[in-house]
């Protein structure tokens, strides 16, 4: 075991699987030479696997995504990097159009392995355009997967398992818990299924389902209302896309009230499709309407530092929540 | 035009060009036929690029490089590997359809057998495909050469251009072809971009562009295999300017007669590159009226067999809706 | 009174709002000239409007994003036409983070007043790209609006509505009703306004939401299953973004069971969020789960009859759907 | 270089401009003391450009033209109309804050009143809104030119090459700008592009491209002179590389000693232009280093008094968080 930073897992991942493979390489804007990334991740990466396999590329998003599933077609697994979550916009047409139907369109005859890594999420004074959490532009593209850890633990795990996967895979990493979050991470080689949800908290009177940094705040509230008696079940939706339905489904019967939390808006984010699946397939066990915690429907996520609060789910409002629907 | 035998090529591959012109102009004549009796509903023809693609396929080694098509390319394809029953399977959707398993429109061609790389109907988003495919070569350090298309309208995609900058920058061994027929769809040359020729754009991403007549055989030759030689010694990429005709509509939803005069129609039809091919093989002692038309019959008998044979075989059935769409 | 089709009335719309205002302007793939789009909705208008304001772009959806939001802020009323709703693909980045936001991030200063147009929708046999429902994608963009008629009527009033609007709409015409649907229009100007679904018949048993062609089958399903009495109330969601949640939550509080219907995949369609919406504010009013009728979770829509039928939710599909739920 | 007077400008527009020069620097230097204390929380900076920004920036009609810059154009704008208090203000994020109202991080500017219109952190998305307003004077019959900038990186985004190519086609009045100041962050040129020049990159879309050195006020002044004065006599666009340096790291976030060389740095502070300039202006007989010395106190004070009253404007309230999402 050491103690790592969730940014250290994700880094110490990708040495592992670029060891252990060598067709795994990466690349991004920054990615290459000394710098390793606008926030590190790929740090040493050039160094010790040559510029070949760890290189910048020219600041073009879409070729990003369009040379990974070239390399991926002829065996090689690429990790491409968006500098930013909100820069893989300039990329959706390759990430559905191209590398989520390659398998598909060709009933497997070619194949796409691929991670997109990228760093999402607010509450870093990076305005609108570096804040946003754009999961849900590529959610319920069938192809694609989408996953992002919410500790370092599965950091390391997950990052490893999105590379040995032949799915393409969108690589969520919440750039607030970089280097937030830092505990004991394994040195062995394990991996972290790419299609589970992860129960972290047991608790009988209430479920809370989150994600990245809001899933954090959950779970310290979660032992705050612990001392007041009240045991929230906490889950790590982890599987983003395709959703790990079942063990949604049974940590929402289990309590039968159900908090569903996300730093997005609130219209059309992964947690609606949560509480679709729950008011599909649980309605009968719930004791309360499902209630989504997020984000206003203005746009992520305005620069002023009293704009930044207030759109921000913050540990408190998560508290408040929690506490308002026990008692519900 | 440049004689035949300035190609470089034997009596025996003249003639063996000349089958896979006529063959793509029979072929493409019986798809359309398919479309019109309803057994297919759709499709969209090369008529007019034949000449020009069979010139270019041969400068590669199709064992061995690799091809990212677009859809008037089936001329090509059949060079490079692909028989008539399997572009009639695509054209009928039938299980063993190579290109997509019936799963695609007709037109959208592949082969993991041929090294044809599957692409989408979203125009050009095969090029920064196609740099990952080149780049796979550096990696690997392996000498085959890659080649991609497009139209000259789609060539106008930001993508096309990222992919052209970043080949630059890499080196790849890499061809990209334009095949300039004058049209996309309804829009004219002069509503789609203005400058002289597409060739030039080669020069802006710092590798050699050349544009050529289509329909010289001899001269489309010598210009591939120059830069597909150059490619595969390390010199870099290479942009060619095919200038070809639409000889047909668009594609089986459009009818061109709307927005083309019958004076431009009936131009075109004189400069049909298939007749002035036979011509030129007539008058340079390759073939004989009588010879030619041996084999015109021999390849209808074989497109009728194909047609026969491609019929014949299973559609995909209903219960194969999600398979393929993951790896697992 | 005029009987105009679903296609012909929005060529109406259109040329109305560019007969009233000046600044209205039009473009994209063969939207100019003789041709008047691959569908035919905007013929005419180049003939009438001069090819000024009716013109033909290159092949490059993200300029014909960014062009309109740039006529905008300088006053003009751009109406951009994406060829396939699939092809908004390359242009999601300018609708996102140009279009949406240019309110916003000018608290208002700066504004763009924008239709975009797009054809939507499957059972056309277009395969995998020419049959996509993509409006989930630009689903929950704060700033953008996204509407959809489903009957000829809505469709000129809610075109007009769209041109008048100050804000960016994104526009989605279901090409399947193009020329199904044929009704009484109106000669007189109106407008339906961009923001309220439409109940467009009453019920007392079950709710059935849906939108384009599977609202027209829940109608016809109503009109059969009245006979066997069973009463569907049946809703048009018509804004799609953001949702009319009101006339939503009315309408399912109305009979407690609830069956929303798309043929978009089942996972992350607009659908969940209205599910989502109904089980935080309904939940107490609800006799059954919230059932969702959709599309598998494959890549929307295979080419072959046989996977094209297995994918589509048709007639029949609808109808048993309600019955069931009506037996609940 | 070439002198002074060859601009065609009177001694006092070139004490103007070198006005505008020394407060684009110093105004740089408090923003980036206000980082350093805290008060605002990034900066990102055109020490380097600002020379070249100024000569580009004189050569337009800031009353009539518009402008849509990127983020190291803030000299640019200063000359354009903004203040020092402006500026001050959004990176203050202010309420009043005329570039965004405190919504977008600092360095992005914008201002109704003085036609320069927003942007975002999105690069290069400015360019195809740009053929937009420029396409505006065309339809409108009005003399505007339009300017749009972006760095030599961000030039290689597919929808620069889609923008370049319509403006090409419509021969807009459109003058496009890369500020090449050899680095994207920490990638050089090498891995950005092969081609020599950016500027080679205007004939590829059929107009006119310049490479000047953005530390030669006159050649600089004289090349935009006749640019502008071509668009506005309707001979279309053009595309000027701005060869300038990037004293200083990326952006606050950044630390570029990482990666550029000690001599490199340097050796570019040797050659800063705003020294060039102030030994030109001394050489020339334009002003004495006394005299520069009293305008450097003069402006001092202005950006003294200029941050006290930014300081003391109001913040945006948290209220506000849904203000102007929508037109209604
Ligand atoms: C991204 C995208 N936009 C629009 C279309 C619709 N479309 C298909 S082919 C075509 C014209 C292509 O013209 P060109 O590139 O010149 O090729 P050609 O068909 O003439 O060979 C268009 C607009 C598409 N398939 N993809
Ligand atoms: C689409 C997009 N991708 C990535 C970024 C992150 N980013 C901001 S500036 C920058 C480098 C820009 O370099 P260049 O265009 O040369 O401009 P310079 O900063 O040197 O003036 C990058 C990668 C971004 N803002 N937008
Ligand atoms: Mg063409
Ligand atoms: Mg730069």
């Amino acid at each position: 075991m050491t103690m790592m930073t969730y940014l250290e897992a994700i880094n110490k991942g990708i040495e592992e699987e670029m060891t252990r493979d060598e067709k795994v390489v990466i690349f991004g804007e920054d990615v290459g030479g000394v710098k390793g990334g606008v926030f590190g991740v790929t740090k040493g990466l050039a160094e010790k696997f040559g510029d070949d396999r760890c290189f910048n590329t020219p600041l073009t998003e879409g070729q990003i995504g369009g040379l990974a599933v070239g390399l991926g077609v002829v065996g090689y697994r690429a990790i491409g990097e968006f500098q930013f979550a909100d820069y893989i916009l300039p990329a959706v047409n390759q990430l559905i159009s191209e590398a989520s139907r390659m398998r598909y369109r060709t009933k497997g005859d070619w194949t796409a392995p691929i991670v997109y890594r990228t760093p999402y999420g607010g509450g870093v004074r990076g305005g609108l355009y570096h804040s946003q959490s754009t999961e849900k532009i590529l959610f319920g593209q069938p192809g694609l997967r989408i996953v992002t850890p919410s500790s370092p633990y599965d950091a390391k795990g997950l990052i490893k398992a999105a590379i040995r996967s032949d799915d393409p895979v969108l690589f969520y990493e919440h750039k607030r818990l970089y280097r937030l979050l830092k505990a004991d991470v394994p040195e062995e080689d394990y991996v972290v299924p790419l299609d589970k949800a992860n129960v972290v908290r047991q608790g009988d009177d209430i479920t809370v389902i989150g994600y990245g940094m809001v899933l954090n705040h959950a779970l310290k509230a979660a032992e705050q209302l612990s001392k007041e008696g009240i045991e929230a079940e906490v889950v790590d939706v982890r599987s983003l896309y395709p959703l790990d339905k079942e063990t949604l489904v049974e940590a929402a019967k289990k309590t039968g009230k159900v908090l569903l939390v996300t730093e997005d808006n609130k219209e059309g984010s992964i947690m609606s499709e949560i509480a679709a699946i729950i008011a599909e397939e649980a309605l009968f066990y719930l004791d309360s309407p499902i209630k989504r915690l997020a984000g206003p429907d203005s746009p992520s996520m305005p620069y002023a530092i009293s704009l930044e609060r207030e759109f921000l789910v913050d540990e408190e409002k998560v508290l408040n929540a929690m506490r308002e629907l026990a008692e519900f | 035009m440049k004689q035949l035998k300035e190609s470089g090529l034997n009596k025996e591959q003249i003639i063996e060009a000349y089958k896979h012109v006529l063959r793509g102009r029979r072929l493409d004549e019986r798809l359309w036929q398919l479309t019109r009796i309803g057994k297919t509903s759709f499709n969209i023809s090369g008529q007019g690029h034949e000449v020009g693609q069979v010139a270019k396929a041969l400068a590669f080694e199709p064992e061995k490089d690799y091809f990212l098509p677009y859809y008037r390319d089936m001329t090509a394809c059949l060079v490079w590997g692909m028989t008539s029953k399997d572009i009639l399977m695509g054209s009928l959707a039938k299980e063993d359809d190579p290109s997509s398993h019936g799963r695609q429109m007709p037109n959208h061609y592949g082969s993991k057998e041929h090294n044809i790389v599957s692409h989408s109907s979203t125009v050009s988003t095969q090029f920064p495909l196609a740099t990952g495919v080149a780049y796979g070569a550096q990696l690997g350090k392996k000498d085959y050469v890659t080649l991609t298309t497009t139209g000259e309208g789609s060539a106008n995609q930001g993508e096309v251009q990222e992919a052209m900058n970043f080949a630059g920058v890499k080196k790849l061994p890499l061809i990209f072809v334009v095949e300039n027929n004058g049209y996309a769809i309804s829009v004219g040359i002069k509503e789609q971009y203005a400058n002289e020729t597409m060739a030039e754009r080669g020069p802006a991403y710092g590798f050699p562009g050349h544009r050529v007549d289509g329909n010289d055989f001899t001269e489309t030759y010598l210009t591939f295999k120059k830069v597909v030689d150059d490619a595969r010694n390390g010199k870099g990429p290479a942009l060619v300017e095919l200038m070809v005709s639409r000889l047909t509509s668009h594609s089986a939803d459009d009818d061109h007669t709307i927005y083309r005069s019958k004076e431009e129609l009936e131009d075109m039809k004189q400069k049909d590159g298939l007749l002035l091919f036979e011509k030129q093989l007539i008058e340079e002692g390759y073939l004989t009226r009588d010879e030619m038309t041996a084999i015109d019959k021999e390849l209808k008998a074989e497109i009728n067999k194909a047609t026969d044979e491609a019929e014949a075989m299973p559609d995909p059935t209903a219960d194969t809706i999600s398979d393929q769409v993951y790896a697992d």
